[in-house]
């Protein structure tokens, strides 16, 4: 049984006076225990919605969320909000892009991480600030008692983001979430980071739903990766399938523009036509058809559901895929 | 992007050149930004509704002669007959509103009040707008030590509160005349334009197409007033929007003193409103009412507008 | 009034909070008090009555103001007397006050057993050390607050315009004052408030003659702040300048009528608005100066209105300076032209009239058959065609700042008449001018004007504190300096010591001030008005404003 | 931050030496002013000439203001035109009387204004929201001495509720400690006198607070709208924090840092609407002495120490703002 069974999730957002806007449009995957998975796709493809749907943590109004996301078989999304509170930092933790603004610039760190101890786990000021300290010196963040007292801006962008990862797994919890996790951090960071929580999930055995637009990350760490592409899911691979034989043009082309020691120097970096935004305008067919390289008369016409390949847990959405590579 | 090359000037080419880096810096700001915002503000129906009942205001202001049933300082027989010190007659035939305290026609007089309030209202926002406007452009592009006296000079009319300074102000006038009322006011206002003239050119000083300009010996006069003043004027306008509320305001509170405008015959609301309102409270509530509904009205609308303006300019809002 | 109790206290603030409250939530309902009428109750208590401004101190001959006067008449006498509710004299401090043929010996025959607040006896060695210290009172600091001695005795000891001589106790009962010339103010002058009659002793003890210079202004001594003793009918409780409040007591010794309350406070409320409210809150039983726009309403709800009998003048000053207004006939076009009954209808505070000359009808030496000029434009522009000065142009000065009870709204006065002028075809410039942030000054000592509007309320009764004041000397605020036969023929009338004679000399000045001179318009006499509350008797009004506070009683 | 508030007094200093110049200057070159203050009609022109004499008036200019530096420098403003007082009496007795009028109000506008702004932040664009925002919009533009007077007019005559002027009613014992006449009341243990002050504070003191209040609403509603959208509120969400515990240690707080600025801002607008309140309601605080210092009487001493003195305030509150911005936003701290 998977730990967290995302189904058809479907985020519309509705303003006055604009069109709906459909932003995650049937996205399902699932987790299991201990497992890693990716969520990857250029930005405004709807992977950090889906996180905070999966969370609630989307604004009440002007928006409406169908479909189910289970965790341990309770649909989340029909939860009562109280109830979701509960869970939400004790069951499933969240780790965000921004550390800067992500922390609160005028309560000490201290307290920022202590008082999700003392919400979930009743502990007092005192113990939670306790156990703290210990949570900030697992993360890695030197003379932690002293950044207890500290603010945020008097961390480094590092700190911080290792400060964010020990408030999401104070409570220890079995999912943690992380959207672009590394993405505000200088490089060098960056890959400290990701051993951080590659050590930590592997360690505790949490599940992590890793959410990026970048394909370094995901290979060093992803089980399963989802690539999204305009709200829905558009292939599915095991890690090594992925990038081994991208199936979907998309997928193949996000592979090709990623800088390469070993391409030819002479040869130009791949480039995607165009972005998200160049949407057909009729609901049906692939959203990506307009940016393909590989478009036929078929990815207009209708809608193209997301089937199962023969990989292991492979799924693709695409009616001219891109052919398995043949060896050279 | 090419320039038409051929028979342009140097100079020309410096200009068209600090354009187009113009343009391309206000892609965000500048001019698409001021078209989005017009278009957020014909959305937003606060700036309907502020603009609605600015431009009642405005008709009626420059209509008055058309409007008024009356010249508004006459004083009729049939009107000053029924009059002693503690009885003003009220509505009667050809008189809508009955009398003010001098045999005067009362509607006339609200209706020739609103020309005069925005008289009041327009000057002294536009004269503290102007000295104000100069001033900070004068701090803002020459800097130095030009730039601190300027500020030290508004910092010590900034430390007294507005009201206060213009209660000052014509505390020390010779002779109070509506010049003293609307200068008292207007002065009051020039710190807060100097200073957001000057903010906002230093801004702009750093800014690159700015620096471009400079980099490529562009006149300085021809930077301030082609590339720099324009781009500061927006939060100018909106700030002069909001001033008219308070103007018209402060000129009532000043009438309330005994220090406003001495000439009675003059018909403007805050006048109306701050002796014969007050003093008449109890004999006919309705020579207070009107004029205080009429400036609520017209200070709303000013400051319903002004505020959407600024909404709408706030590069935050651009949802 | 006697504070309500704690328990009332604490339930009204409760209500009041919870009113507060309701307002700030935006559902204001029309609450009602369940507060009984605050005018009952109080027995012989305290009489709390609403001045209209700050007294400057409380000894008598430093001060020229009415606000500083009231409290200082309940505690000081002066040795000649009004009669209640009128300006004839009778006795006071002196039972009976006689003058020689000449009119410069003055001899005042003093009541028996008087004290002072201090217990030290009222006799004639007594007032003569008030005449002497007023004389020979040193330094420019003090001097030039002795408006009063100035102006009715001329000038200190030593210099040649002084009219005090010397003052003589011939017996304990008996003073003897010696004048160097005779004046037509008295004895009327003696009766002024600020020529009391204070206590040597406490004078001395508190200093009373240091008046120091500071900055620009002067403070005074102990005794005219804090220790004002004279022999009234009321003793000094103190003065609480955070609230405004002058206390006096009761003085049980009091030669006279004693006061019927135990207590009287004086509450400053600057706000002719605000005095009339806090007259319906029931907080105060007395208001002087009510707006004229009130004072029906007040009557109609019950209250006691009391207007003063009229003892002052508004007129429109005409300034001869400009040679166009040197014309007779011009001057009288502009009385022509002037609509002064129908001002006095829709203008003047109720009891009003239009005067027709410079002094009202109480006074000696009002001539009823002066030179009326009945409203009338069309003679107006036909003597202004016939001066030849059609098309004129004047500059008017009228106050702003200021109400007096002669002039309870300059603008609007001056308004009026700058309109009936325009008719008459004589454009007017107004110019406006607080009252002293130069008015006084362009007015008076300049001589800017070509009109403008002032007044008078009268001292005593003497036609010489009238039209003496305004026509009696050259003065820039008519630009009068050629008409001389003006001023001879007022300083002889002022120096008839006949009362007969007098009366016809000073009838046949308002007769020529009318017909021959005109320096200025008289425009009305403005009764100004006292209002108590229901159970307040026997407060006599003064056309001096000079009520004396210890006939009052408050009935429950 | 010892240097920040140096160089700030220091200023101070400058700016009070050039206003006192400027004044003195202006002053002397207005016609009319003590003299004729201190005389009414019924002065001779040797009284006039006495006086002058006597206030040092026939003296070069550069004397007097050389005699005015020095008087300043001792901290002797002069006497008071109208009263005669030294200048420093009659403003200490009226300060109190303002500070009292003052901090009620800003504490009606604080106590309600930072509820109603969060209350309708958190409606946004409801009805509750618009309505907040229309009626703070009327409140800013309804001109406040007009509103004094149909308070006044409502709830004083014929109902009675409250008492239409004044500090205290007449014959109320209240023994003078600080000048707050609440405060003193509690101290002295007269709690008549203290609910009495109280009792006439309320009127005066919910008119002053009108604009203030309107003003300290919108800022609180646009910070909370703001705060609500920042990363570190959803990052508290994710954490699974309650309601209460969200909206009082991460919107609130954050929200509420620019309406202490706002607060100190207010200085000016209370001080200026002190001026027409306590006119309307004859407070007798520095308002009133205001009004009457000019219109009238033209007291220039008083008028004079009371321009420095709101000068003064308004500066130092302005840093007190600074300095308690530093206290509550680390981030300003360190610079």
């Amino acid at each position: 049984m998977p730990l967290l069974d995302v189904r058809d999730l479907k985020v519309v957002f509705q303003r006055k006076g604009a069109e709906p806007f459909t932003a995650v449009d049937g996205v399902g995957f699932a987790v299991e225990p201990g497992q890693t998975v990716g969520l990857v796709g250029e930005s405004g493809c709807g992977k950090s919605v889906t996180s905070l749907a999966i969370m609630g943590l989307l604004p009440r109004r002007g928006n409406r969320v169908t479909g189910e996301v289970l965790f341990e078989d309770t649909d989340l999304l029909r939860l009562r909000p109280q109830d979701l509170r509960d869970r939400r930092g004790r069951d499933i933790g969240m780790i965000f892009q921004d550390p800067l603004s992500s922390l609160n610039p005028v309560i000490p760190l201290g307290l920022q991480v202590a008082e999700v101890l003392e919400r979930h786990q009743g502990k007092t000021r005192q113990a939670a600030l306790r156990q703290a300290r210990e949570l900030l010196d697992a993360v890695g963040i030197p003379d932690p008692a002293r950044r207890l007292r500290e603010f945020p801006h008097q961390l480094s962008g590092g700190m911080r983001q290792r400060a964010l990862i020990a408030i999401a797994l104070a409570c220890k919890p079995r999912l943690l979430i992380a959207d672009e996790p590394t993405t505000a951090l200088d490089v060098t960071i960056q890959a400290q980071i990701l051993a951080l929580l590659k050590d930590l999930v592997d360690r505790s055995g949490t599940a992590l739903v890793m959410i990026t637009h970048d394909l370094g990350v995901v290979a060093g760490l992803c089980d399963t990766v989802n690539v999204l592409y305009a709200g829905k899911v558009v292939e599915r691979a095991v890690r090594h399938d992925l990038f081994a034989d991208p199936r979907h043009p998309y997928t193949h082309g996000l592979l090709r523009s990623v800088p390469r020691l070993d391409a030819d120097r002479g040869g130009r970096l791949h480039q995607i036509r165009g972005s998200v935004s160049d949407n057909i305008p009729w609901p049906d067919g692939c959203a990506f058809a307009p940016r393909c390289d590989r478009v036929i008369d078929d990815c207009i016409g209708a809608t193209v559901p997301l089937t199962p390949t023969r990989r292991r847990d492979g799924a693709l959405r695409c009616t001219n895929p891109v052919p398995l590579e043949v060896p050279a | 992007m090419n320039g038409p090359g051929g028979m342009a000037t140097l100079a020309d080419h410096k200009r068209r050149r600090i354009d187009e880096l113009t343009a391309r810096t206000a892609e965000g700001g500048g001019v698409s930004l001021l078209r989005d915002a017009g278009r957020r503000l014909l959305r937003n129906p606060a700036a309907i509704v502020g603009g609605a009942i600015i431009l009642l205001f405005l008709i009626i202001a420059i209509f008055a002669p058309l409007v008024a049933p009356h010249d508004p300082v006459q004083r009729f027989p049939e009107l000053t007959g029924g009059l002693t010190v503690d009885s003003i007659p009220g509505a009667s035939a050809g008189h809508p509103l009955g009398s003010d305290p001098l045999g005067r026609d009362f509607a006339s007089r609200m209706i020739y009040g609103a020309r005069q309030t925005l008289f009041v209202g327009v000057l002294a926002t536009l004269i503290g707008l102007l000295c104000g406007v100069l001033l900070g452009a004068i701090a803002g592009a020459a800097g130095g030590w030009v730039d601190m006296l300027i500020m030290r000079i508004t910092d010590v009319m900034l430390a007294l509160p507005s009201l206060l300074l213009a209660i000052t102000l014509v505390a020390l006038a010779r002779q109070p005349t509506q010049w003293t009322v609307i200068v008292a006011v207007a002065v009051v206002n020039v710190p807060i334009f100097a200073r957001l003239l000057r903010g906002s050119m230093l801004a702009q000083r750093e800014s690159d197409h700015v620096l471009a300009a400079r980099a490529l010996g562009v006149r300085q006069r021809h930077i301030v007033t082609r590339h720099m003043l324009p781009n500061s004027l927006t939060a100018v306008i909106v700030q002069a929007t909001l001033t008219f509320a308070v103007a018209i305001l402060d000129a009532a509170a000043l009438s309330f003193l005994g220090l406003g405008d001495p000439d009675i015959n003059r018909a403007e609301w805050g006048l109306m409103l701050g002796v014969d309102g007050v003093r008449y409270l109890e004999v006919r509530p309705e020579l207070a009412y009107f004029p205080a509904i009429a400036i609520i009205l017209v200070a709303l609308g000013f400051t319903l507008l002004g505020e959407s303006m600024r909404e709408a300019l706030d590069p935050k809002n651009r949802r | 009034m006697r504070a309500p109790g704690r328990q009332a206290y604490w339930r009204r603030a409760v209500i009041a909070a919870g009113v507060t409250t309701a307002m700030a939530i935006g559902a204001a309902g029309c609450a009602k008090s369940d507060r009984d009428s605050g005018d009952k109750g109080a027995g012989g208590g305290t009489f709390v009555f609403a001045g209209a401004g700050d007294p400057k101190n409380f000894d008598p001959i430093f001060n020229d103001d009415g606000e500083s006067f009231r409290p200082i008449r309940q505690m000081y006498d002066t040795l000649v007397a009004h009669k209640p509710g009128t300006a004839e004299l009778t006795g006071g401090l002196a039972e009976s006050w006689s003058n020689d043929p000449t009119g410069k010996i003055w001899t005042f025959k003093l009541r028996q057993g008087v004290k002072f607040h201090d217990g030290t006896a009222l006799d004639a060695a007594a007032v003569c050390a008030n005449f002497d210290r007023w004389s020979t009172m040193k330094g420019d600091a003090a001097q030039s607050q002795m408006i009063y001695y100035a102006d009715v005795f001329g000038g200190f000891a030593g210099s040649p315009d002084a009219v005090y001589d010397n003052c003589k106790a011939q017996d304990a009962g008996t003073a003897v004052v010696t004048m160097k010339k005779y004046k037509g103010a008295f004895p009327g002058a003696f009766a002024l408030t600020a020529f009391s009659i204070a206590s040597p002793a406490a004078m001395k003890q508190y200093g009373a003659d240091t008046v120091t210079q500071s900055g620009d202004s002067f403070s005074y001594s102990a005794f005219a702040t804090e220790h004002p003793t004279g022999t009234g009918a009321f003793t000094f409780g103190g003065w609480n300048k955070a609230t405004g409040e002058i206390t006096l007591n009761r003085n049980p010794d009091y030669w006279g009528e004693k006061a019927k309350v135990d207590k009287m406070i004086i509450k400053v409320i600057k706000d002719e608005n605000t005095r009339k409210q806090e007259l319906r809150a029931g907080t105060v039983q007395a208001i002087d100066f009510p707006a004229p726009a009130d004072r029906k309403a007040l009557a109609d709800e019950g209250y006691t209105v009391l207007p003063r009998p009229a003892f002052n003048i508004l007129y429109l000053g005409i300034n001869q300076k400009n040679p166009k207004l040197k014309d007779l006939r011009v001057r009288q076009a502009i009385a022509y032209a002037l609509n002064r009954p129908q001002l006095v209808q829709t203008k003047g505070p109720g009891g009003s009239k239009v005067a027709d000359q410079f002094l009202p009808d109480t006074v000696l030496g009002y001539a009823p058959d002066v030179q009326k000029y009945e409203y009338n434009v069309d003679k107006a522009k036909q003597l202004l065609a016939d001066a030849g000065a059609t098309g004129l142009t004047l500059n008017f000065y009228y106050p702003t700042e200021v109400t007096r009870p002669y002039m309870p709204n300059p603008q609007e006065i001056f308004t009026v008449l700058a309109n009936d002028l325009q008719a008459a075809g004589i454009k007017v410039t107004g110019v406006p001018r607080p009252w002293n942030g130069g008015f006084k000054d362009d007015v008076q000592q300049f001589g800017k004007q070509d009109l403008h509007i002032l007044g008078w309320t009268g001292d005593y009764n003497d036609p010489g504190n009238f039209v003496g004041t305004f026509f009696g000397r050259p003065k820039d605020e008519f630009g009068d300096q050629a008409m001389t036969d003006m001023f001879s023929a007022i300083d002889k009338a002022d120096a008839t010591v006949d009362q007969a004679a007098k009366k016809t000399a000073f009838e046949q000045v308002n007769r020529d001030l009318a017909s021959k001179w005109l320096p200025a318009v008289p425009i009305w006499h403005a009764p100004p008005a006292l209002v108590t509350t229901k159970n307040v008797q026997g407060l006599v009004p003064s056309p001096l404003t000079g009520e004396q506070f210890n006939t009052v009683s408050i009935s429950k | 931050m010892v240097r920040v508030v140096l160089r700030r007094l220091s200023q101070l200093g400058v700016t009070l030496i050039a206003l006192m110049t400027l004044i003195f200057f202006w002053l002397r070159s207005l016609p009319g002013g003590p003299v004729d203050a201190l005389l009414g009609e019924r002065a001779t022109p040797q009284t006039r000439e006495t006086l002058t004499r006597a206030l040092g008036y026939d003296q070069p200019i550069w004397v007097q203001y050389g005699r005015f530096l020095r008087n300043v420098v001792t901290g002797d403003f002069g006497n008071s035109i109208r009263t005669g007082e030294p200048v420093a009496d009659v403003i200490s007795r009226a300060f109190p009387a303002t500070v009292e009028l003052a901090l009620a109000a800003i504490v009606i506008a604080v106590g309600l204004g930072i509820p109603l702004g969060y209350l309708a932040a958190r409606h946004h664009g409801r009805l509750l929201d618009n309505a907040t925002i229309v009626v703070t919009l009327v409140g800013i533009s309804v001109p406040i001495f007009f509103l004094g007077y149909l308070l006044k007019d409502w709830l004083t005559q014929g109902t009675h509720l409250f008492p239409p002027s004044g500090r205290i009613s007449t014959g109320v014992e209240n023994t003078g400690v600080t000048g707050f006449f609440v405060l003193d009341g509690l101290l002295t243990r007269e709690w008549d006198a203290s609910a009495d002050a109280l009792w006439h504070l309320i009127l005066p003191a919910v008119t002053l607070a009108t604009i203030p209040l309107a003003i300290i609403v919108r800022i609180t509603r646009a910070g909370v709208l703001d705060v609500l959208d920042e990363d570190y509120v959803r990052t508290a969400d994710a954490k699974g924090l309650r309601n209460a515990t969200i909206r009082k240690r991460h919107v609130l707080r954050n929200a509420l840092l620019p309406v202490v600025t706002t607060i100190g801002l207010q200085t000016g607008t209370l001080l200026a609407g002190a001026v027409l309140t306590e006119k309307v309601y004859n407070w007798g605080g520095l308002g009133t002495l205001i009004t009457d210092s000019i219109s009238g009487s033209r007291d220039y001493p008083v008028l004079q120490a009371l321009i420095l003195l709101a000068a003064v305030v308004f500066i130092v509150v302005n840093l007190l703002v600074d300095l308690s911005y530093a206290v509550i936003d680390p981030r300003v701290r360190v610079r």
